[in-house]
């Protein structure tokens, strides 16, 4: 394929899905049941030339940076505005992320979705979303970036706001369009800095221009304000904190919804994002990325672990593996933070799915029983879904293991080697920075904990209502894409050893681009040593920085904590979860009674002496007092600890986050008003008000 | 007695130049005389109005190549000037369109001879406006497209509000121009011509007192800013807005907006900054007023209180009279910058806010026409009575915001980009917060559309192919626009220069 | 003092005097009389500053068919018989913003008006401005004559339309 | 004294402060009107005054004949507008027509 037919066939591919819009948005009442076949059929379409593409940019071209176009669009004023698209290596990656998750959601939806009687607009919006997010893809410029980024909000809001009956979901909707502006405010701002400083929406332009050494205003701190800039656009469409309050509300979607939109693509859309403009971030910018990031991995881990929702749980686990990403991308694992985006979302889809197919068993069972209070999402109604549904469980438990980072799974590839990034790169750093790696090993442990904890209470044991009893298996079109995703979660993929991604064929596609930064104004440890490395190193064999060097150091110890870490964790919710429900046949609120203080404080002690140092002490102290207060059903200190984060976070939401969106609603809401009673509707009022601004203008422009 | 061969020659080129404008004369007369010999029908005069700007329309295309100073400098043909006629001849036809399927005219009267008749008056006071070069051809062209808005407006007389808001905009008008007139009388005082080109040319020789120049210039203001509805000169926007029958307030937002803007740029141009070249993208503003901030000042006011009040607007129509003031701020701000590049993003900004706010306001007709409300909550649902015209009204509002990928976006890129050029960052950025605000009021017409008050969709709306013609007829223009928006550029980089050269 | 000076004076007053009463005057009646004083008064200025054309006409149209106009407006729409025929004043406090705003920019204009270099250049003798204000008017002000018919035929369907009481 | 341009300026100046106190404080319509065409008659004897001191400016002169003439026309429209309100409210006092507000 030469690069005009590779050229070519993207814009195939990125106009498929929109036809699959098209045809389901116009003729889907005509179509009925059949606009589900026919937005499958597309999309199976879309996904072989997305994979053509991908096999041909990875393997013809892989050695080359990117395959891209550009033409002048039109040109206001004294500017030339130019737009264009391309296909980089990552570029590549996420072509056959998207499509092939998004032609399992639309395999998926055709029994999920089956007897809504808005189906066939369930097809259109998962068309239009596909499409916005190849958009993104695609985008060789902030211009075209920030329209798609823009499509991406609007088809998101029309899909989780899918069930508008349901006041919830709507609320959600709203709730996700709002806190992306705030993100997408900054994006604005940044990409305004950039241009106004290079002329032009261009990646390679402004690149090339801070190579040059021209800097926003001649002054360092902007550039660093437009890399945070830009990376605040990405800090609401992947959910950071303080802007993840919006994900988990999002769940109120339909399920295929959260698989595709919440788990896979487009919260993976900031991270993308963060990875494209790598070249541009300084160091004061990388470091604000990495604390972000660090901070949503922790915080929404803790969150995690107390969650009842099935949904809930994989959720807040969803926005601790985004921290994660984003956390490895601050401390300038770019391959290791770009590869766990590629995991994550084979895994996540997956567990979403399962998910997906839980839900829309109990609905069966629920409705078999003419039951229509219950709660089919919460877990303590599941149980014994093992047996009931046996395929369900075994790629769920597999994907379970993935994100738990347990080796032989992709996830342990990606993982472990942000984690090794991490270590390195507070080695590199030194200071406070050492937190970085701590607070991600705790939250690595605690995801291992509450995957395990929602596995256990769900499948395992007895059923817990006879709801979860007369549960039934489901059919192929739903078992099928989680096998496909279950398998694409085995190490194999990616690299020949199960315990080393970076002699994959990944870590040799997917190079840490160099920095276009001054070298002033970044990390020296990023930097390219090009006295060591000839230039024509290039490709698989590329040149390593001191951090990559560093990382290949922690390796292994990196591998022994995870590992001890996830281990810990899964032992411990058997611990609490399986044995307790083996050993005591009593209710559940006599069983967590049972379980006395001590075995609790144990395991508070344990966990925290091994890991946390003196100063998760203090809070564990607060940690106990606060059990004490509230008496009910917190069994275990990690919950409380959970409790409290999210309540700082919640407190934070409603009177940070919240309270922001207020105030600016009631300043302008303030002033309107007062503005308004101008208005008296006397029209000799009116003529007064003509003179006093005749008068007013005269001398103040005097 | 003298040769007045040169005279008589001079007046068969000028009268060669005005065919548009005769045309729209001669349509008024034929509408007139139509009206009254078939009293049956009801439309006949609607007809031929339309058939006269479809005249007009096909004399404005030959005319396409013509630039000249007519009748003694009274009127400057230009392609600026025929860029804003296109604006104000479209809006015209679509508004006779609109008046066709109206219910709220019809319920009213059995016959609209009058209707249709001031409409091409209304045409052809402002189609003198957008080339009148001398001050008495300025007040004449204001006076003769407001006395017929004044009528119009309260075309309805049989509702009270329409009486009303006839009443207050007549006493407004008359008072703005009043004031406009007496700014003039001192501007002939001070240089002692009539004739724009004069008066530049006068105030580039001689050094004027700069208190004099200064009052006149904002008593003119007050003038221009009545028509574009600037603030603090834009009292009876809402009220009329709110009061008089849709369409007519659909036109007087677009089109006499449009109009206002021609002037007033065509009067900056010519009297207020350095005449005698012939194309000089950046005007020098003579003297040592800085008309640059008078201008940004006022932009600032406009958008800003447009935005916030607008935030608490019940009815759509009264809304969309806030966010009209709004969009005349943003427009000023490209007016602040004098130069061709705001000119060309004025025009750019003024074509696509044509589509999107007659769209908006079409269906706030064929809303108030099935309901019988112009609240906001009558639109409670609406995306699910109605899905096309639900669809369609979230675009012309997502336009109105100045989102992307719809026309309103590439107006408003325009404007900033021509006004971040010209160095006024501040004025972009009080621009892009207050689009941020104007998000808030737009959005929550949508959300009532598809959000709210889900329980009464079960009520379909259903509207007769031609309306849903009409309705596409500008829906769709807006999204192209959005994308392929090249021709309207060029058409606009083409027409940003006003003539200046005697 | 010479004459023209009287006649200034006088004319002053009566324009600015009358026109004081019309809008001061609580009977519109008083009031629409007083105008014509005001008109009157206006039509003087316009002799003394060489305009008799313009005076003639001020007498015409303004006395001639503004007022009377004005006077229909007013036994129109007010009760002769009644209370109504008195026209009271808005509220004292827009009556104070009235009040302050007019005397404002009435100061205002009148630092302008005495502080300004005019452009002002000696008159040469003129017997007759009649004329020359024709010749203005039929050559380089044919446009706007021409135009102005058209507005006074629209003004003329749009009242007769606004006016009649049947649909 | 010699009478001269800022004699007639004043009054002029006078004339449209007295108007535009008329329109904002008198609340029968009819005297509004009144009011209105005070303050056009004192832009009149501006462009007259200026065409005398200018020099015999005729153009002045003929500002002042356009501004008669739509005086004429705009105070037809404003009182036929006026008849209508009285069909309405029985009054014209302006004050009380103030249904839209805010």
């Amino acid at each position: 394929m030469t690069h005009d037919t590779l050229l070519t066939l993207s814009v195939f591919v990125l106009l498929t899905p929109l036809l699959s819009f098209m045809i389901n948005i116009f003729f889907g009442n005509k179509l009925g049941r059949l606009s589900g076949v026919v937005g499958t059929t597309i999309l199976g379409i879309d996904l072989l030339m997305a994979a053509l593409i991908a096999f041909s940019k990875l393997v013809t071209y892989g050695g080359e940076h990117i395959i891209q176009t550009r033409f002048e669009w039109f040109s206001p004023g004294s500017y030339a505005i130019s737009v264009g698209y391309g296909i980089d290596n990552i570029a590549a990656i996420m072509l056959m992320v998207v499509t092939l998750i998004s032609f399992l959601v639309h395999l998926f939806s055709t029994i999920y979705m089956e007897g809504d009687r808005r189906y066939p607009k369930f097809y259109a919006y998962l068309g239009l979303f596909t499409f916005s997010m190849l958009g993104i893809v695609m985008a060789n410029n902030f211009l075209m970036m920030y329209i798609f980024w823009e499509l991406v909000g609007i088809s998101s809001y029309l899909l989780i706001g899918f069930w508008y009956e349901k006041d919830s979901a709507s609320n959600a909707g709203k709730k996700a369009f709002i806190t992306n502006r705030i993100g997408d405010l900054g994006f604005f701002a940044g990409i305004m800095i950039l241009f106004m400083t290079y002329g032009s929406f261009m990646f390679e332009d402004i690149f090339a221009g801070i190579a040059s050494g021209t800097l926003p205003f001649n002054n360092p701190t902007m550039l660093t304000l437009a890399g945070i800039g830009i990376f605040m656009g990405a800090m609401g469409k992947s959910a950071q904190w303080p802007l993840h309050v919006w994900l988990p509300d999002a769940m109120e979607g339909p399920t295929p919804v959260s698989a595709l939109i919440h788990a896979a693509t487009m919260v993976a859309a900031g991270v993308y994002l963060v990875a494209k403009v790598f070249w541009m971030f300084t160091a004061d910018a990388l470091t604000f990325i990495a604390i972000i990031g660090t901070i949503t991995a922790f915080v929404s881990a803790t969150i995690a672990i107390t969650q009842v929702d099935f949904k809930k749980v994989l959720a807040y686990s969803t926005v601790s593996q985004l921290g994660f990403m984003i956390m490895s991308l601050g401390t300038g694992g770019y391959t290791n933070g770009f590869f766990h985006l590629v995991t994550h979302a084979w895994f996540k889809a997956a567990l979403f799915l399962a998910a997906g197919s839980v839900i829309h068993a109990m609905h069966h069972a629920m409705h078999h029983m003419h039951d229509h209070h219950s709660d089919p999402q919460d877990i303590n109604n599941m149980g014994g879904l093992r047996k009931t549904m046996p395929w369900t469980y075994r790629t769920f438990l597999f994907v379970t293991l993935a994100l738990a980072g347990i080796p032989l799974t992709s996830g342990f590839l990606s993982k472990d080697g942000i984690l090794a990034g991490t270590l390195a790169w507070a080695k590199l750093t030194g200071g406070w920075h050492w937190i970085v790696p701590v607070m991600a090993f705790t939250a690595a442990g605690m995801t291992a904990f509450y995957m395990f904890r929602l596995t256990i209470v769900a499948f395992h044991g007895e059923p817990k209502t006879k709801i979860a009893g007369h549960t039934h298996e489901n059919p192929v079109r739903i078992v099928l894409p989680l096998v496909v995703l279950s398998v694409l979660s085995v190490w194999f993929f990616y690299s020949p050893n199960p315990i080393d991604a970076s002699v994959g064929w990944f870590h040799a596609r997917v190079v840490q681009p160099e920095t276009a930064v001054p070298a002033a104004y970044q990390w020296e440890f990023l930097i390219q040593d090009h006295q060591a490395a000839p230039a024509e190193n290039h490709g698989s064999h590329h040149a390593l920085n001191a951090l990559q060097e560093e990382t290949h150091h922690y390796h292994y110890l990196a591998m022994f904590l995870s590992l001890l870490i996830a281990g810990t964790g899964i032992a411990l919710a058997f611990a609490i979860y399986q044995y307790k429900l083996i050993s005591a046949d009593a209710l559940e609120k006599r069983f967590k009674k049972l379980h006395t203080f001590s075995y609790n404080k144990w395991y508070f002690d344990e966990l925290y002496h091994a890991t946390v140092i003196a100063l998760m002490l203090a809070v564990s102290k607060a940690m106990a007092w606060f059990d004490s207060v509230v008496v009910d059903g917190i069994v275990n200190l990690s919950a409380g600890l959970a409790t409290v984060a999210g309540k700082v976070t919640g407190l934070f939401d409603h009177v940070v986050v919240d309270g922001a969106v207020n105030l600016t609603a009631r300043v302008t809401g303030f002033f309107g008003s007062r503005l308004r009673k101008l208005q008296t509707g006397n029209i000799q009022f009116y003529v007064v008000m003509l003179l006093l601004g005749v008068i007013l203008l005269f001398y103040f422009f005097v | 007695m003298t040769d007045i061969t040169p005279f008589t020659t001079h007046l068969l080129q000028s009268m060669q130049a005005f065919v548009p404008e005769t045309a729209l004369i001669v349509t008024f007369l034929l509408a007139l005389a139509a009206d009254l010999i078939w009293k049956k029908q009801r439309h006949i005069s609607g007809y031929m109005a339309l058939a006269g700007f479809i005249v007009t329309g096909f004399l404005l295309v030959q005319q396409q190549s013509v630039t000249g100073i007519t009748f003694s400098g009274m009127l400057v043909i230009d392609h600026f000037g025929i860029f804003i006629k296109w604006v104000i001849l479209l809006s015209a036809m679509l508004v006779v369109l609109f008046s066709f399927i109206s219910g709220e005219l019809h319920q009213a009267y059995t016959r609209l001879g009058e209707y249709y008749i001031l409409i091409v008056g209304m045409v052809f006071g402002m189609f003198l406006l957008t080339g009148a070069s001398n001050l008495v051809m300025i007040y004449l062209a204001i006076e003769t497209m407001s006395i017929s808005s004044y009528i119009l407006s309260g075309y309805t007389k049989f509702v009270r509000r329409a009486s009303e808001a006839s009443m207050k905009y007549v006493i407004y008008g008359a008072v703005s121009s009043g004031v406009m007139v007496y700014g003039f009388s001192l501007l002939f005082g001070l240089t002692g011509s009539l004739q724009l080109h004069d008066i530049g040319a006068y105030l580039q020789q001689h050094s004027v007192d700069n208190l004099t120049l200064l009052m006149a210039g904002i008593m003119i203001l007050a003038g221009f800013g009545y028509k574009i509805s600037a603030v603090p000169f834009h009292y009876w926007t809402p009220d009329v807005y709110e009061g008089a029958p849709v369409t007519i307030t659909a036109l007087l937002s677009v089109a006499s907006k449009a109009a206002g803007f021609a002037a007033m740029l065509r009067f900056f141009r010519l009297a207020f900054t350095a005449p005698f070249t012939a194309v000089d993208a950046d005007w020098t503003v003579i003297g040592s007023i800085d008309w640059h901030f008078v201008l940004a000042v006022l932009a600032v006011l406009t958008m800003t209180l447009g935005n916030l009040v607008a935030l608490w607007q019940s009815n759509m129509k009264r809304m969309l009279a806030y966010s009209s003031i709004a969009h005349a701020g943003y427009m000023l701000m490209a007016v602040a910058v004098l130069n061709d590049t705001g000119v060309a993003a004025i025009l750019i900004y003024f074509f696509t806010y044509m589509i999107m706010n007659l769209g908006a306001f079409l269906i706030v007709q064929l809303v108030a026409d099935k309901t019988g409300s112009e609240d906001l909550e009558a639109y409670s649902g609406l995306g699910y009575r109605s899905p096309l015209i639900g669809v369609a009204l979230t675009v012309f509002l997502i336009s109105l915001t100045g989102l992307p990928p719809t026309a309103g976006f590439i107006g408003k890129l325009y404007v900033f980009t021509s006004v971040i050029s010209a160095g006024y960052v501040w004025l972009a950025i009080v621009g892009v917060l207050n689009s941020v605000v104007s998000l808030y009021y737009y959005v929550r017409v949508i959300r009532n559309m598809y959000l709210r008050d889900v329980e009464s969709q079960g009520s379909k709306i259903t509207f007769t192919p031609a309306v849903l013609a009409l309705v596409l007829l500008l829906a769709v223009p807006t999204l192209i626009l959005g994308i392929w928006f090249g021709p309207l550029v060029d058409w606009a980089n083409l027409s940003m220069a006003i003539t200046a050269f005697h | 003092m010479d004459l023209t000076t009287l006649a200034f004076y006088f004319f002053a007053a009566l324009t600015l005097g009358f026109g004081a009463v019309v809008v001061m005057s609580r009977n519109i009646l008083h009031a629409a009389f007083s105008l014509l004083f005001t008109f009157f008064g206006i039509a003087g200025l316009y002799v003394l500053l060489f305009a008799d054309f313009l005076a003639i006409t001020q007498i015409m149209i303004y006395i001639g068919g503004i007022l009377i106009l004005i006077i229909f407006g007013v036994m129109l729409t007010t009760h002769i018989t009644g209370v109504d025929v008195k026209s009271g004043r808005t509220g004292s406090i827009q009556l104070g913003g009235a009040v302050l705003v007019t005397l404002a920019l009435a100061a205002t204009l009148i630092i302008i008006a005495t502080g300004t270099a005019w452009n002002e250049s000696p008159a040469p003798e003129v017997t007759s401005t009649a004329e020359l204000i024709g010749t203005s008017l039929l050559t380089r002000y044919l446009l706007a004559f021409e135009a102005a018919s058209m507005l006074l035929l629209i003004a003329i369907v749009g009242a007769a339309f606004i006016a009649r009481k049947k649909n | 004294m010699e009478i001269g341009l800022s004699h007639y300026l004043i009054i002029s100046a006078l004339l449209f402060s007295l108007g535009l106190y008329g329109v904002i404080s008198r609340k029968h319509a009819v005297m509004v009107l009144m009011g209105l065409e005070l303050i056009l008659n004192a832009a009149n004897i501006n462009f007259v005054a200026f065409a005398r001191f200018g020099g015999m400016n005729m153009d002045g002169q003929v500002a002042a004949v356009f501004v008669i003439i739509l005086a004429a026309a705009e105070a037809a429209v404003a009182l036929a507008i006026l008849l209508n309100i009285y069909q309405h409210f029985k009054h014209v006092n302006l004050d009380e027509v103030d249904q839209m507000k805010e």
